[in-house]
């Protein structure tokens, strides 16, 4: 058994809540990961996202919204973990997920908490990017190619910029 | 005798101040949250928005209203909207 | 990459859902998994249940409901597992699940999937239980033993009627 | 010259009639599935509640109505109430 609330610096694992939840015999396991998605930003591709959290106030918080799970819908088991530092693209920022006899409660008390992480907790991302990429010298399509050429065919880094 | 406050910024607010912790003169009795908050936008004209938009702690504990004494020693957090997930 | 579709006799793993609805770098995934509880039922303590299924409608059912929570949802990937033959109390008889880049589809096609699923593919389970037992002789309390002795103090079973 | 259909019975169905095929004589042309769906409830008289909330298919396809002719050959299923998951 993992502790229902976990903010770590290291990997989370949904298949590890997933086995974890079941453990109790509950009847209806949900799970949400929330991953860095491969997403283009104001400063370029995203690379990775700093999340940067006030250790106490995010635990308190955190714990009172396991409570609350636990009261609201009276799931036998919630579980509530977020990373913290460098998250790199692909990987999992977050885990909520419960365990409860019926799977309503379960699906009502994993959303609730992801809502309310999001909402309530003391927790903020920074985009670590790599800047868009700038034409040194104008395209060259290549024959015969289709997709796979679509990253030859975007402009090189504007390298200055990424220092 | 007068001391410090101990104030964390954390996001934007970090950002734009350029440091996560900054010690704040106070008097012996301290300073109501508002006024420290009155401060920091006076001595970083582009915080004003986030102070705005942000929520404050005293030692870790939301403070309900900005009517609050934060005393030297106090440490007063500066909370930006949140964003994890 | 496992098939979004499965009609099995083997275990079923909501871990293994979850690494794979997370290969495509989705930004959400959601995992539910319904086990057998161990309930009472009015034949006695469920010890398993036997899932019959009309194979042929019921993966063309499933088909449907996966293409649909794909159209419905705009989720980027979405699996619907379900087993047959005897599931034991504890283990997994069904697993759900979507991957998108946001969270909402993602919760709303897991939820699709599981209701649409109870409702519309045909599958059926009957109960096997351990017939409720009836005292042979008066329990004889225990002292100074307290929760270890609850079974103990249970009555002896109707061995005869259990075969 | 007349056939069987091979009726699927699943379920509660099966267990009322204690066999999960049940091969059922049709005339040559065939026998409208309201028609196979009558005999069997005049047969098996329990079966009745249960037909009344099935669903039937002809060749694992869901029938929209019981107007269907079902043939010599074919398969014809009865679906209780589902309750997977």
């Amino acid at each position: 058994m993992i502790p229902e609330l976990r903010l770590v610096r290291r990997r989370l694992s949904p298949e590890r809540a997933a086995r974890d939840l079941g453990r109790a015999r509950p009847g209806a396991i949900v799970v949400f990961a929330g991953t860095v998605r491969p997403d283009r930003s104001a400063q370029g591709r995203v690379l990775a996202l700093d999340y940067e959290i006030d250790r106490i106030p995010a635990r308190t918080r955190l714990a009172e919204l396991l409570r609350e799970a636990h009261r609201r819908f009276g799931v036998d088991r919630a579980v509530a973990w977020h990373r913290y530092g460098r998250v790199r693209v692909g990987d999992v920022a977050v885990v909520v997920g419960a365990a409860s006899a019926h799977r309503d409660p379960a699906f009502r008390a994993a959303r609730f908490l992801i809502e309310e992480i999001k909402r309530t907790v003391p927790i903020w991302k920074e985009v670590r990017a790599r800047p868009a990429r700038r034409p040194r010298r104008p395209p060259r399509p290549r024959a015969g190619r289709g997709g796979g050429s679509r990253r030859a065919r975007r402009p090189p880094a504007a390298r200055r910029r990424a220092g | 005798m007068a001391g410090e406050v101990r104030i964390r910024l954390f996001a934007t607010a970090r950002q734009l101040v350029g440091t996560a912790v900054l010690p704040w003169p106070v008097p012996s009795g301290g300073l109501r949250a508002a006024e420290i908050v009155r401060q920091l936008a006076a001595a970083y004209p582009r915080l004003g928005p986030t102070l705005s938009a942000s929520r404050f702690l005293r030692n870790h504990r939301y403070l309900a209203d900005l009517a609050t004494t934060i005393r030297p020693g106090d440490e007063f957090a500066v909370h930006p909207p949140y964003g994890g997930g």
